[in-house]
């Protein structure tokens, strides 16, 4: 049969299915293959705070949202394109996201009495006309695979449980992807289990036949793709960046990796992955809290390891006490804090970016530390790099923010060449004249001497010290001494970093300012309306403790400032404390990501207002 | 691959390992007040290191906040004098980093068992190699004298001026109960029962938890008196022997019986009992150990001290060193390139 | 003095207190997975409950972060689902400031024994007058799947997918050491012995604390199968009754003998042992509590349910009150005019 | 003998000697007498961080100094009009404090080889010339007090340790200042030891005496009072006066009173002062640790009672996570900071402001509380209860900032008529129609329900929750109307406390802005400079969040505004950020208060600058 084809640059794709129904594995496999064939990606799981929801609930609905293409894909998508909806609560939760006129391909096997009421329908959505909107596509999975797996001699439960890969071949022949890839996997996976890797292959292959030959579908998409550099390429979410970017920095510093860590979501992942690298000789600890995880860090940072504790905001909240210490012995330390909706345990599963001002101001006394924040989950491994770089050439804890959406969502990945990574100089210090607090004249780091060197022995504590010495000290100007000190230190990194970069034109309209996961929504919304020929400006912040030099010259240049924020504006308020000039705050405080669409919205209302 | 931490490992002693006490004296001046019990054991602990035969540069002494945590700054050894109650736990991170070294965390009876109760006895149940000195005073000092989970009930302290309520903590016990493989008792002024129990520690593999018996002279002076003056220990007192009776008295002629589960007082002056109906004290018998532990605040016992357990067991670092050779074997390629790759990746060319 | 929270508890109850389980139902849906060993427990607390003759209005449950920490939510009492670890120590707060309320505490073995475990020892030290019901099963659930404090040696685990090396804590005997006067384990699948042992612990004047293993279907499923399906559990658990010798086995044919320190399986069937060999259960003995509690990962006994221990001693909110009573009785004139003076006042006229 | 009498404002005496020399008890019975004439008096206990250090050494010195007077009384004073110094080494270290021609009253008996050693002299300054700047009166107090009770019967030890006596007699004749206070509170204090109390009055009166006769005073000195209004007087610290605030507040809220506490200096007085007031029946609990003292204390407020923890820096970084609970779960908390020299273990018995960053940003989320400051130690007594009002009008935690000087230094006080004190009004909600999110729609507050009332069991947690139910809810709407209600609560607390109090004009060349205990220095250099014919205006800081509302518009007339802090500039920079205002950031980290003088300079300085 002759399709039309319709060429797109970009597409949304969403599957929507119960938490039992496979939906996270469907969703990371279409993500592989449309990577795989050249495209950018962007996706998003989004699943259920309970663990497992009784089925059929609306909030036991699992979905994951893949955003692919050549251009604009920076977020997810506002809006989704192609929504396969698995049941009737999946239906119910995902159909305010589809866009008019969008494809929705729906397992009818589901759409039974009982799971329509579970899902708070009064009556059927396929059958009451309330779907006249979209392109709808009733397809009884169920009845398929049964038919195509009837000689196959797996339960009829195994059976059921292939509707998934069924949706994923239907949707590969939709937008004319490859098998090869999601093949390949098949048989990677279940190679200890021929029967079920053949059932799985042979489901895959009729979904995409049953696009091909079934009359049902008029149109097929082509996704236009980038030429990509040359290179290994892989998916990957910014929590698996971070585990992979710590055993890399190790690698370049040429030192033992340790974490100490406790579970919390959305950064239990980061524990996990580095947990599963002991074949790379790499240390953990489950500490028996996140106290325990900070402080078995600063224990193995003084041992010579490169140290580092992950957590979420709460957990955070706990390192406080450790952070400062780790601040006044002066010991490097990656603190990655990928934040959730707050304040308390607030919404666990849920992204937000709210712990800028914990981690910028939350200590007792003045113990200041450098703040970083990753902008994409690739960015992840840089930023994580860049903290353990920091970290030890100025022998200081750093904060790396990211958050639960960049630590689970993914995109595609160039895999680095690791000649390519710089070397992180490390120098344990071994001279005979070992003065713990004397400091190098440039950075101010003092310098690392570790136990196992003989005649080096020194202790270093909580208390303040004599500078040089490290001599314990009440002496009053030393201690403003000390305090002024390593505040200075930290200053000094801004001589270290990049300056911040400028996109679009120093005349502009307006200064957009971001910061962390806004990226991807800014960039988008940003893009579209250089396009549409406005004229604005955008920095994104990827440092911020010390901000990079150049930031207040740009500040300067620009009256309107606006700052979207995933927080009541706390990059803002310190911007404005810091430039003495008003910014215009935009926050959104929803547990999840911006739209680039309101971004676009805000900037216009923006624009249109009359001062400030 | 030998990273940077194992060429310092690497380098070699300046000397023969031949030490003096001395050899283990900081520069800087000792602040405790004159007649507190911590100067016995920093100068045990200086004799006992000395004889270890370990280079001194492999030592480092971890402490806490406290009288007794300003241990470390006394100590030519590597150290850290970390946060309130977080001693152990910055010690098991060192530790698992440097399993090489030998880690000492010096600790109060309010840093160990008060804010740092929750680390205390997940280490022992770990059996990290660490050995724990708990100086117990009964009293928090540095803080000018307020109630310890240790000091008697009833007494009167800063925070409690009408007298203690809680039930003081038996830390024997509490040791036991997290799965401690060694756990002993002795106190500031028997130096040689002191140095005895501090080479055995020493020379533990695993987790070492020694309670000691301290003097404040100030905040809460005498209060172990009764169990450790020369006039009345022998009466109030019984010291623990691996596969000896349990004897006491001023004239050893007391002994400690089994009546059901119940340790008992018996006279070995009347002909009613004799040596053979002790109980025999055993340092691998976890059962025993208990026992023993669960004499501590019965007034009609005498209190114990020694080596109640010491056992051996895999040590926290030792499972971690085999976790990592098993699993870098049973990995056909541990390189970082690979790690990098994932399950599922491709290349454009 | 009266204060506006003693007029509160002066409120009579609105009705007779006679309840049925449903009574203490909250409106919320019940949101584990579908074979969670938690439901078991929620609805023999809500039996037991019902038959305490407590206003349901004096009921409080505090609980942490966990699966099993939803549990206040379900209950038609006051409650509280506080932070990780803490729900002890709230706990305790209330219940010092409101001894009228029967305050329950629900904990996961993460919640309770890991981030909580200070909180968790303390309490029991101090004998304050909570009902602590640990929901161990084995496994971090909430945040799917990570090691827990309980998690059996060599599991794999999320954050231990080479196998668990950390030794698994006795909660039995943790609280034991920790001084606790009522200690008890249960399990889900036998309701009636689990409202035998939460009766006893809501009656209990003091600390109470119960174990309860509970399974995990989604990341630990059938851990304690071997001491809880019908199947094996007569070969491999023991109920333990007071005043009862220890008989369990599938023809009740074994019993455990204590030799030397170490208790032993023996055989009642070939005639060598009778049951007047065995031990004797005695929940009042803290020895024998010890001895039992020590038996619980020893795979060559079974494993032990029931009561550990139960004494009296006086509760913490009983010695405060006390305190208070005598602090009053001694003080001439306890008007706050006389307090703001303390010692050294004059007067300008 | 006839002397010159030389009248005086104020003046300012300090007593030095060894730890156990009885320095802290000799100046607190100087103070309470020069309170008892109607003087206004500041004092400022300095003791060594050791617990007893050993006899004479400089480390191991113990002082107590002494301001009192008619004007000016703001401080414990900048330099020393008289010094008492009972040995070589509190000689030492005292003497820079001491004023060129200062009086120098030395015990002589102390000055033998071994303590010239110990305190490091070279030669005895006694003799050596050194001291020709100042007038030196050299007794040997030993000797004359083993003469004085030489038939007392007391062991020499005993009549040793009376010498402190001797020398409050002589200070109290040099001062011309009346006996009966201290005879008073001897024969209290010995009631149950006769011999001692006589010894002690006799000695007291020998001191008296010494200067009556003893020809080598040549001048006396008078201290002009004030004419106090009637009423009954005392001195207090801080840390008493937060105790006693908290009994109050509790019987003004009819209200049952719990503190959860953990010690740590120099916050423990607070727990030891609440501790001993079982009489009154308070509840105390010296939980395990700083997270079990504010968790319990919210466990006692979900109960109904007024709940408080108290603790410094390192403590209240262990209670970040818990203070975020307390923000979400709307209970009224008091949280008291006595801040110390931070970071980490810092120098822990000196002062220093450096918590106001942790006490504004310092939770992870968005979770703003109100922040108080205390600015002299009786201001320690009225902020206590103000946060005990907010925090029970507004159901949310309040923290309230001291500091180791507010907290340990003392002046005299006024005791309240408690009628005065305005009743705080609770009342329990006892409807059976409890929804406990909904909103009082002035303040925002949530109603109270206690357990124990029948009806209305609910439960609240750590979770986001469903706007006016409670119910635990992941709506995002929902979430950002919560984080904003939160957040609006606080804010309106602006309405509900009084203006900033402006000193000085609205015309003046300089604002000063200060905040907790910088109040004293500054006003004294305020007024100085102000008398000089300088026109400066000064406001200070009791509310830091929020901030008055008419802050602002103060502000904004000033181009020139100072804000001299005991950190890196912390309030400075909140200023800034909240009103866009450039203000110069003066600070001192020395774990001192500033002298009075050197804001004075700095006040100069900043006058001659031209532009900012
Ligand atoms: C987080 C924190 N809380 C409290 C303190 C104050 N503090 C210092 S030492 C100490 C207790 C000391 O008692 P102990 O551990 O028994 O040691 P000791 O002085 O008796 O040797 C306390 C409460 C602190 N430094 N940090
Ligand atoms: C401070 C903090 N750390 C970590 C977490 C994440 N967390 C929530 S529940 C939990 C452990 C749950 O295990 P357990 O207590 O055994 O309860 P279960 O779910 O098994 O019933 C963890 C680590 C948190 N909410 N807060
Ligand atoms: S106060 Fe007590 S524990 Fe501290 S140094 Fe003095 S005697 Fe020792
Ligand atoms: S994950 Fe486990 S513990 Fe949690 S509800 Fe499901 S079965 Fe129960
Ligand atoms: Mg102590
Ligand atoms: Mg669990």
């Amino acid at each position: 049969m002759e399709r039309d084809v319709i060429y797109l640059e970009d597409v949304t794709i969403r599957f929507a299915g119960d938490s039992g129904d496979g939906m996270q594995l469907t969703g990371s496999k279409f993500s592989d293959t449309s990577a795989f064939i050249g495209a950018d990606v962007s996706t998003f799981p989004d699943y259920p705070s309970e663990v497992r929801a009784p089925e059929g609930t609306l909030y036991g609905v699992s979905a994951y949202q893949i955003h692919f293409g050549s251009k604009g894909v920076y977020t997810p998508g506002d809006k989704i394109d192609v929504l396969v909806a698995m049941n009737p609560a999946s239906l119910k939760v995902n159909l305010p996201f589809l866009r008019e006129k969008g494809i929705l391909i729906v397992n009818t096997a589901n759409f039974t009495e009982k799971n329509l009421k579970l899902a708070k329908y009064e009556t059927n959505p396929l059958e009451d006309g309330s779907l006249k909107n979209y392109q709808v596509f009733k397809i009884n999975f169920n009845e398929i695979v049964k038919e195509i797996l009837k000689d196959s001699g797996l339960s009829p439960k195994q059976i059921e449980r292939t509707k998934n890969i069924f949706a994923l071949g239907l949707t590969y022949w939709l937008f004319d992807l490859p098998l090869t890839e999601t093949e390949h996997w098949i048989k990677k996976k279940f190679g200890k289990k021929p029967e079920i890797a053949e059932a799985n292959l042979k489901v895959l292959r009729a979904g995409y036949e049953f696009g091909e030959t079934n009359e049902l579908f008029a149109i097929r998409y082509r996704i236009s793709t980038k030429k990509l550099e040359p290179g290994v390429y892989r998916n990957i979410t910014g929590n698996e960046a971070v585990a992979l970017a710590l055993v890399v920095a190790a690698k370049k510093a040429n030192l033992p990796l340790f974490l100490g860590s406790y579970p919390i979501t959305p950064a239990s992942e980061i524990l996990h992955y580095i947990a599963s690298y002991k074949p790379y000789g790499v240390l953990h600890l489950q500490a028996e809290d996140e106290i325990g995880g900070v402080t078995s860090a600063i224990g193995a940072a003084y041992g010579g390891a490169l140290a580092a504790t992950s957590t979420s905001g709460p957990g955070l909240s706990l390192k406080v006490e450790g952070l400062g210490l780790a601040v006044i012995l002066e010991l490097p330390l990656i603190v990655v804090d990928v934040q959730r909706a707050g304040p308390s345990t607030g919404m666990p599963t849920k992204m937000e970016q709210s712990d800028l001002f914990i981690s910028m101001f939350g200590r007792h006394g003045e113990a200041p530390l450098p703040v970083l924040a990753a902008s994409t989950p690739t960015d992840c491994f840089d930023m994580t790099i860049e903290a353990a770089r920091i970290a030890i050439k100025y022998m200081t804890p750093v904060i790396l923010l990211t958050d639960g959406y960049l630590g689970q969502s993914s995109e595609e990945w160039k895999i680095p060449d690791l000649d390519s990574i710089p070397e992180i100089p490390v120098e344990f210090y071994t001279k005979p004249d070992y003065l713990p607090y004397k400091r190098d004249p440039i950075t101010l780091a003092r310098s690392w001497a570790i136990p196992g060197y003989p005649g080096l022995e020194h202790r270093i504590g909580g208390l303040e010290k004599e500078d040089v010495t490290g001599v314990i000290s009440q002496d009053p100007l030393n201690h403003q001494r000390m305090v002024e000190l390593r505040a200075e230190k930290i200053n000094r990194i801004q001589q270290d970093i990049p300056d911040a970069e400028l996109f679009g034109s120093e005349d502009a309209d307006l200064l957009i300012i971001g910061w962390g996961s806004t990226y991807g929504s800014i960039k988008a919304a940003f893009d579209r309306l250089t396009e549409k020929g406005y004229k604005l400006a955008y920095v994104h912040l990827k440092y911020l403790n010390p901000f990079p030099k150049n930031l207040g010259s740009i500040i300067e240049k620009f009256d309107k400032i606006l700052v979207p924020e995933n927080n009541l504006g706390q990059l803002a308020f310190i911007l404005q404390g810091k430039f003495l000039k008003p910014v215009i705050s935009y926050h959104k405080i929803q547990g999840r990501i911006f739209l680039s669409s309101e971004i676009e919205n805000k900037i216009l209302e923006v624009l249109n207002q009359k001062g400030r | 691959m030998t990273t940077l931490v194992d060429k310092i490992i690497q380098t070699k002693p300046i000397s023969a390992i031949e030490y003096a006490p001395k050899d283990f004296k900081s520069p800087l001046e000792v602040r405790w007040c004159s007649g507190c019990g911590d100067y016995s054991i920093l100068s045990q602990v200086q004799k006992v290191l000395a004889g270890l035969k370990i280079p001194r540069e492999q030592f480092a002494f971890i402490s806490g906040i406290g009288c007794s945590s300003r241990f470390p700054y006394y100590m030519q050894t590597y150290g850290i004098h970390g946060i309130h109650g977080r001693a152990v736990i910055i010690a098991t991170g060192l530790k698992i980093a440097r399993p090489d070294l030998s880690v000492w965390v010096v600790t109060g009876d309010g840093d160990c068992l008060s804010i740092g109760g929750n680390h205390f006895i997940h280490a022992a149940r770990r059996n990290i190699g660490l050995k724990v000195l708990l100086f117990n005073n009964g009293i928090y000092s540095l803080t000018k004298g307020q109630v310890a989970p240790t000091t008697q009930f009833g007494s009167p302290t800063k925070s409690t001026p009408y007298g203690n309520i809680d039930y003081p903590f038996n830390p024997v016990a509490l040791a036991l109960g997290s799965g401690s493989s060694f756990v002993a008792r002795t106190f500031d002024r028997d130096p040689k029962h002191m140095q005895y129990i501090l080479e055995r520690a020493g020379r533990h593999n695993g987790f070492a938890f020694v309670e000691i018996y301290s003097n404040c002279v100030i905040y809460n002076d005498g209060a172990y008196d009764l169990f450790t003056s020369a006039e009345t220990r022998k009466e109030h007192s019984i010291m623990l022997e691996h596969g000896k009776p349990l004897i006491f008295g001023t004239n050893n002629d007391k002994g400690i019986r089994l009546d059901g589960f119940t340790p008992t007082v018996v006279s070995l002056a009347d002909g009613k009992w004799s040596v053979n109906d002790l109980i025999v004290h055993n340092e691998q018998d976890s059962t025993l150990a208990f026992i023993l532990a669960n004499m501590t605040y019965n007034p009609e016992l005498p209190r114990p001290f020694g080596i109640f357990q010491a056992i051996q067991k895999p040590t926290y670092e030792e499972l971690i060193a085999k976790q990592i050779e098993e699993a870098k074997a049973k990995t056909p390629d541990t390189s970082i390139e690979t790690l990098l790759k994932g399950d599922s990746y491709w290349e454009i060319k």
